[in-house]
């Protein structure tokens, strides 16, 4: 350690950096070195033949199984959002200030939320009829998750379209129940036998009238495919069912507050009464599972209510006249507008619609959160629309123009109704289950069944007489 | 400075004092003439630990430093423990300012101590010993030291193969009263705040340095050398049934001839006065058995034989074994109430019981002997003291209330002298200004 | 006659223990029981099972257990458990002197403090016959006064939660802590203030707690008439607790209630004016009466009950002397003995006290009257019959406070 | 469901005023960047109490600071046998304990004479003694009685150097110290009077000599006399004494001992006269 000799910065050892790159070197020459011998030996190209062929022979299930992995890799995220819409959303309303320090505005507070869970032991008390125990949250997550793979997101951008759609949903969903049975009854604990019990309950009292609240639509529609039943409703804002079905919406929508078990039926895991119902002897990913999948079924419920009610992707707006009165002339089809034909509207793009959309992000921004002043929330605002215009613009390149709309219009009506979801859950009570139980014999069904003749008898009155 | 070493009575056997030349430093030599080391030899040559550590429980031989357990057993624990390292620490540190029992012993026959050492040793399998000895006392440390060296000269200790190896280190230690306590002096020896530990686990489980410790008295291991050359039977037939063998006793106060005497065990006080002792000058009027944490007996309570259970009973202890005659010309409850308020100062600090409570009954003593005595003060004394005795966590702590305690329950006609009529019977005491207990 | 101790039979005696796990139905059979009472309790009839709610559980408002027998929702028949929470207050006055007793039935009423931590103030200045300064006496009614408000905030609050509303107990705590934010500024303490003394309170007014009340008077109850708003003519709100736990008069009376339970059947009796102490004879406020004594009603009452604090904080206010803050006392106080009953009007009820002196410095006796002990035992009668969910709304309506109960 | 009004009306307002509330300003204080200001009344603050006679509540005998696991406990003042105590523990518990004394601040006059500035030592030699000891704080009595040997007392700047250096707590230190009687922390003293408080002596008057020298030296045994001239110590005769109590005077042993005499010697080793005239 004498300071006579210079100390030669000897390495101590590869930078983690330096291990990164090396590593993907490594693959990438692997890979090089890999496909170089498949060419030259001429085994590649017999491969890749191959594949391709197999691949034409059974397009429709290679569609299918990548179509159920997009569904299944969608609901994760889509849990974490709503999770943190919900966080942020009810503290707001509470005056506090919710989740704050994961991230900015502690948008990382569900995602950590998450990974808290996954980390935490998942532990299996003694006692418990274990096969039954574990297998409870899978069915419940499965359950809510297979759904999703019929609901049409964007035109043309559905997992499957299949004729019986709705029919499989109510399927679907209807496991999620025997799913909550099983996990209160196996985990040999008197409140979580009582809450999955009580979740019998409500699905004998609410899964009819969220049926027959469907019947009305279908009978319009003619058909269970839910694809076509948000076609039937393009056009102008008045074409969708919900206009058409008012009654069906309120029912359909009380219906699935209770079979989603939010808040004003929130009674299967009641923390006032029951502990935590039948999620009291789960811990770790298994109440993980629990939690996700009452946040997706809240997704889905909207999206589903979205679907068959307020008109799916479609923006409610027929674009047709009003490119009419702009002067473009040619029946427009969204995809290929000719720039040129805008005439002098054409400027007006480049100049008017950044600083508007600038303009009202911003303005959301310093609603939310008044003590940052404006200008710090334009510059946040600015960036955050760069980014979201690049985002649609690069989906739009990759896919469509009508597919990213009818996202974004799906998307935005969705988490709309979730909001709503939230909104009640911040300042309702909790409903007695007997309260409960009567308002659905005695004031759902009926209702549910007077608005299907209804519709019927609207229907043969409408063909027989008008057509 | 040191007491002349009375002769015992006709039948009272030699076991610690049996090479005790006056005068001259016993070297190696006349002490190997007179039959040093040869236990060890015979031990190490043709016995094997075991059957050493047998013959010392079959002799029941008891610790001499005051509690009194049994020294077979406490080896035996100590050779259990899988720790591989062993040690034997000789309590040489003789803590009661009034006695030099342990140094006598030392100064005049260091070869008994060391080979006792060197035989515990052996057979408890310690690579190092350590022999403590007070600093107030150098003369025992340098005699001990040079004993150890002829040891080594004569190669038993301090070799290189592997049970002669041991190590044996003179160490001086510095300390109040308390360090006597056998964790106390543990904790000085490793350089520690001196403050005693809790018990279990005994220092035989966890002592230096947290390894297995045999922790004895000079007085038991220089007995250990006789029973092994003379077989566990010889020993048992000396002293009482229960508590075999010899101690070393101090006589002193008003008796005629005062002086350490070898005392076979379940010998009466009365005899031990009578007998050395050469009988009381003047009018007896009470006996202090065990130096500052000892108690006071009545004269008619002579008859008590010299054993742990018999002397407890009495309310003394062993102790330090000192015998100290009191003539009328004492006052006992100020004696008490002095020697109390020494513990107190003496005392470590630890638990609060003994740092307040000693400080308290001092306080208490105090107060009879100045006559402020509050009405409830004598009933306050005695569930005072049996709070601290509870609450002991070492030996100091359990005694420190007897004088008290002997003084209420043998001489109460003096304490009521103190508070009801307020006089002494002995003149003595003026309102007596402890410092600290008046002012307070 | 056996012994209570030697009837507990070992756990090895076979038919004590636990049959094999994994039946969901089996219980730990109780001991032989004691009373007949008991043993109509415990023989579970079949479909029935018996459910333990607490002590460790979200809403019991402290620590309390309940053994429940339901038959599926139905409540069959329900036992408290109470004790959890019992330190033998009482007999710990007796060791300390009367101020060692202010702090030791502070934590006795932990949401309203102000009041039980007056008992023993109270009960000793009518032993000792003390004239406490009116300075003194104002503040004191203001500092009741406004814990009074706090306290009501958390019941709505805690109403609210039983039931399922989240919203409701953030704006209750909104409210809570401006009050007690300027009762830490006043007294030291947010929660335990332990700020009467005998013979006055421990310290004047000061600058920072008449600012803090003086901005806080300017928007008072706002909250709580947020709370209102979203709890009033909520349909599910009121479908929970009206008609629910309906208490008769004579069974308030019978039962020795007090506090807004009592007044909720119409009986117009309220501490303040039926024996009055300290100031209140000199203040005008009314006592809020409704009567047909369900949640609902309980509820209501509370709210008008915020108002009229709020007049009385604002008389106070204009009224207060000027002058000493605490009367002069021996350094050793030594009550002169005789007994005492002190009573006065807390959130809960009529908060009282027997206290009994030997002429020392420590209480001879220090009986406690703690209005929720009484309150509760009405739940036992209401909930009979009803569904799970009602026991929670019932106990919440009757607002008890374990500390006080188990003392 | 009561419908003397229009059912869902109630629930729809309540929806409504909950969305109102989003825009008002929220209630948190976020704690670690927004400071709530503490009343001056605020009673949660750790200070040193007297009780009402006056006297300290504490005997800061340290066991409450070395049990604190946090070592936020701050203490400093004077123990019953008149020694001052240091301090102990971390004092930034509370952000605006900057200042050393807690005790200073609460505005109570205590003698904190730790705190006084102590003049610094020459900490040549107690270096060599450290790394004798090889910086261990098991070695510590050993290198406490060597540290006594080369200044004869344990100077304050000395223990703070040895405490800085081996890692051991000051108070650990200080504690170990005050547990020998032979080491001492008062400076080394021109005269040294040592009584022997064994049984036989106490016998023969040996608490009264005491008891005088006490009085007459204005300290308790193993202190020094306020002037810093005497120091009170015990000796151990052994049980040899006879006739009147041990005691030694610089070394040599007094012929016989008395309450009276304690005071003529006690009066001249104050005045500094050589021991011989005032026998």
């Amino acid at each position: 350690m004498s300071a006579a000799t210079t100390p030669t910065p000897t390495p101590a050892g590869v930078s983690p950096l330096g291990k990164v790159v090396l590593a993907l070197l490594a693959v990438v020459l692997a890979g090089a070195l890999a496909f170089f011998l498949l060419w030259v030996t001429g085994v590649g190209p017999l491969a890749v033949d191959w594949i391709i062929e197999t691949g034409d022979a059974n397009i429709e299930i290679l569609r299918f199984i990548a179509a159920a992995t997009g569904v299944l890799l969608f609901t994760v995220p889509a849990a974490f959002v709503i999770i943190y819409m919900e966080l942020k959303l009810i503290a707001q309303m509470n005056l506090r200030v919710g989740p704050d320090r994961t991230g900015p505005w502690g948008s990382l507070a569900s995602l950590m939320a998450g990974l808290k869970v996954l980390s935490k032991e998942d532990f299996t008390p003694r006692g418990v009829d274990v096969p039954v125990y574990t297998l409870a949250p899978a069915v419940v997550f499965l359950a809510s998750v297979m759904t999703l793979l019929v609901i049409p997101f964007a035109p043309g951008m559905a997992g499957y379209y299949m004729e019986l759609g709705l029919l499989y949903f109510f399927a679907a969903s209807g496991i999620g129940v025997v799913g909550l049975m099983m996990a209160g009854w196996s985990s040999f604990n008197k409140y979580s036998l009582l809450g999955g019990i009580r979740a019998a309950a409500a699905v004998i009292s609410y899964e009819l009238p969220l049926i027959l609240g469907t019947f009305g639509v279908v009978l319009l529609a003619g058909t269970l495919n839910l694809g076509q039943i948000v076609e039937n409703q393009a056009g102008w804002m008045w074409n969708w069912y919900a206009f058409q079905q008012p009654l069906a919406l309120i029912i359909f929508f009380i219906a699935a507050t209770a079979e989603a078990g939010r808040t004003p039926f929130d009674y299967t895991e009641a923390d006032s009464e029951l502990v935590a119902g039948f999620a009291t002897e789960y811990s770790g990913m298994r109440f993980g599972f629990f939690f996700f999948a009452e946040y997706v079924n809240v997704f889905i419920l909207s999206a589903l209510t979205v679907t068959l009610f307020l008109g799916g992707y479609h923006t409610g707006v027929d674009i047709d006249p009003i490119l009419g009165f702009l002067g473009v002339t040619t029946p427009v089809e969204l995809g290929n507008i000719d720039p040129g034909s805008l005439g002098p509207w054409l400027l007006a793009i480049p100049f008017l619609v950044p600083p508007i959309l600038v303009l009202a992000v911003s303005g959301l921004i310093w609603m939310v959160k008044s003590e940052w002043g404006i200008i710090k929330s334009l510059v946040v605002g600015f960036v955050l629309t760069n980014l979201l215009v690049g985002a649609a613009v690069s989906f739009w390149a990759i896919f469509s123009f009508e597919a990213l709309l009818g996202l974004l219009v799906f998307f935005g009506k969705s988490f709309g109704l979730v909001a709503l979801f939230v909104l009640m859950r911040a300042t309702y009570p909790r409903v007695r289950i007997d309260q409960m139980a009567n308002f659905a014999w005695k004031w759902l069904m009926p209702a549910a069944l007077l608005n299907i003749f209804v519709t019927a008898g609207a229907i043969i009155i409408v063909r027989e007489y008008f057509s | 400075m040191s007491l002349p070493i009375l002769d015992g009575g006709k039948d009272w056997p030699q076991v610690l004092l049996a090479r005790a030349t006056e005068g001259k430093l016993p070297d190696i030599e006349a002490a190997e003439a007179k039959g040093a080391w040869e236990a060890f030899r015979k031990a190490t040559g043709e016995l094997s630990p075991e059957v050493v550590l047998h013959t010392i429980a079959e002799s029941g031989l008891r610790g001499r430093g005051g509690a009194g357990y049994p020294t077979g057993a406490k080896w035996r624990d100590c050779v259990t423990q899988p720790d591989p390292v062993h040690y034997v620490v000789a309590n040489g540190f003789e803590a009661d300012p009034g006695a030099q029992v342990d140094r006598t012993l030392m100064e005049l026959d260091p070869q008994a101590v060391v080979e006792g050492t060197a035989i515990a040793a052996w057979v408890v399998g310690a690579e190092q010993a350590i022999i403590a000895v007070s600093s107030s006392a150098p003369v025992a440390a340098e005699r001990l030291r040079v004993a150890v060296e002829e040891a080594e000269a004569r190669g038993y200790v301090g070799g290189d193969a592997d049970w002669r190896s041991l190590r044996i280190e003179v160490r001086e230690v510095t300390g109040s009263f308390v360090v006597g306590e056998e964790t106390v002096l543990l904790r000085a020896l490793e350089g520690q705040r001196a403050q005693p530990d809790q018990r279990p686990p005994h220092p035989s489980r966890s002592g230096l340095w947290g390894k297995p410790t045999v922790v004895n008295n000079v007085k038991t291991l220089a007995a250990v050398p006789w029973i092994v050359a003379h077989g566990a039977g010889a020993y048992t037939s000396l002293g009482s049934a229960e508590t075999p063998g010899t101690t070393l006793v101090q006589l002193g106060g008003v008796v005629r001839k005062p002086g350490v005497v070898e005392v076979p065990l379940g010998t009466t006080v009365r005899q031990i006065l009578d007998g050395p002792g050469g009988s009381v000058q003047g009018s007896l009027k009470a006996v202090l058995v065990g130096g500052p944490t000892g108690g006071f007996l009545p004269p008619d309570g002579l008859d008590t034989p010299l054993t742990y259970e018999d002397l407890g009973q009495a309310g003394a202890v062993a102790g330090s074994g000192t015998l100290l005659a009191l003539d009328e010309s004492a006052c006992l409850v100020e004696v008490a109430t002095l020697m109390t308020r020494y513990l107190n100062d003496n005392a470590c600090g630890k638990t609060i019981p003994c740092r307040i409570g000693t400080r308290r009954l001092a306080e208490l003593g105090a107060g009879f002997c100045s006559g402020h005595v509050r009405p409830r003060d004598a009933e306050l004394l005695s569930e005072l003291a049996a709070d601290v005795h509870d609450a002991a966590l070492c030996g100091l702590e359990k005694d420190a209330a007897n004088p008290l305690l002997s003084v209420m329950r043998y001489f109460a006609p003096e304490f009521e002298a103190h508070s009801v009529r307020g006089e002494c019977p002995a003149g003595v005491c003026q309102p007596l200004s402890l410092a600290g207990a008046a002012s307070s | 006659m056996t012994t209570p101790r030697e009837q507990v039979r070992s756990l090895d005696d076979p038919e004590v223990m636990v049959q094999t796990p994994g039946t969901i139905y089996d219980t730990i059979p109780p001991l032989t029981p004691r009373t007949e009472r008991e043993a109509e309790f415990y023989d579970v009839g079949d479909g029935e099972m018996l459910v333990n709610l607490g002590p460790q559980h979200p809403s019991t408002h402290g620590v309390l257990r309940v053994v429940l027998k339901i038959d599926g929702e139905k409540i069959v028949d329900l036992d408290p458990v109470m004790g959890y929470l019992h330190r033998g207050v009482e007999k710990i006055c007796e060791h300390g002197d009367w101020h060692h007793a202010i702090s030791n039935t502070d934590p006795l009423e932990y949401a309203a403090s102000m009041f039980s931590e007056s008992l023993p103030v109270l009960s000793a200045e009518r032993l000792l016959e003390l004239e406490v300064p009116r300075r003194a006496e104002y503040i004191r009614v203001l500092a009741w006064e406004l814990n009074r408000i706090s306290s009501h905030a958390l019941f709505i609050g805690w109403l609210a939660l039983d039931l399922g509303g989240i919203t409701p107990i953030l704006y209750g705590f909104g409210e809570r802590d401006e009050i007690v934010e300027m009762l830490a500024s006043l007294t030291g303490q947010k929660l335990l203030f332990n700020y009467m003394r005998i013979g006055g309170v421990n310290g004047d007014l000061n600058h920072d707690f008449l600012s803090r009340l003086g901005d806080w008077m300017s928007r008072a109850g706002a909250r709580i008439n947020d709370q209102a708003t979203l709890m009033n003519e909520n349909e599910i709100f009121v479908n929970r607790t009206k008609g629910l736990g309906v208490v008769s008069r004579e069974m308030a009376l019978q039962y020795g209630m007090s506090g807004p339970p009592l007044r909720a059947t119409g009986v117009p009796y309220d501490v303040r004016r039926a024996h009055p102490y300290s100031v209140y004879p000199e203040l005008e406020f009314d006592i809020p009466v409704r009567s047909d004594g369900d949640s609902y009603a309980r509820y209501l009452l509370h709210v008008d009950e915020i108002k009229q604090s709020l007049r009385i904080i604002d008389q106070v206010l204009h009224q207060m002397p000027d002058g000493p803050v605490m009367a002069k006392l021996p350094r050793l106080l030594r009550v002169p003995p005789g007994r005492a009953f002190a009573a006065l009007e807390s959130p809960r009820g009529q908060y009282a006290v027997y206290a009994v002196s030997d002429g020392s410095d420590q209480p001879f006796r220090f009986r406690i009257h703690d209005p929720s002990f009484f309150n509760l035992q009405a739940v036992v009668p209401l909930t009979r019959g009803h569904l799970l969910a009602d026991i929670m709304a019932i106990m919440a309506s009757l607002d008890p406070i374990m500390g006080g109960i188990d003392k | 469901m009561r419908t003397d009004r229009i059912p869902g009306l109630a629930i729809v307002k309540g929806m409504l005023f909950a969305v109102r509330q989003v825009f008002r300003p929220n209630l948190t204080v976020r704690y670690p960047e927004e400071l709530n200001e503490i009343s001056p009344r605020h009673r949660g603050r750790l200070i040193l109490l007297y009780d009402e006679a006056g006297t300290l509540k504490c005997e800061t005998c340290f066991q409450c600071a070395q049990a604190c696991p946090i070592e936020c406990i701050d203490m400093g003042g004077v123990d019953t046998r008149n020694r001052y105590h240091v301090h102990w523990g971390a004092s930034e518990q509370y952000a605006e304990r900057r200042e050393e004394s807690a005790l200073r601040r609460s505005g109570r006059p205590v003698p904190d004479r730790t705190f006084d500035p102590f003049e610094p030592v020459d900490l040549g030699p107690l270096d060599e003694i450290l790394a004798a000891g090889k910086y261990k704080p098991a070695n510590a009595l050993a290198m406490l009685e060597s540290a006594q040997g080369v200044y004869g007392h344990l100077p304050v700047a000395a223990l703070q150097h040895m405490a800085h250096q081996t890692g051991a707590d000051y108070a650990a230190l200080y504690g170990m110290a005050t547990s020998y009687p032979h080491l001492h922390f008062e400076p080394p003293v021109g005269h040294i009077v040592r009584v022997c408080r064994c049984t036989q002596c106490t016998l023969l008057g040996g608490g009264r000599v005491l008891a005088a020298f006490r009085e007459h030296l204005g300290t308790d045994v193993g202190g020094v006399s306020p002037d810093g001239a005497v120091r009170l110590d015990v000796t151990a005769c052994g049980g040899t004494s006879s006739g009147s109590a041990y005691v030694e005077v610089d070394g040599e042993p007094l012929p016989k001992s008395s309450p009276e005499d304690a005071a003529t010697i006690a009066a001249a080793l104050r005045a500094n006269v050589p021991q011989g005239e005032a026998a």
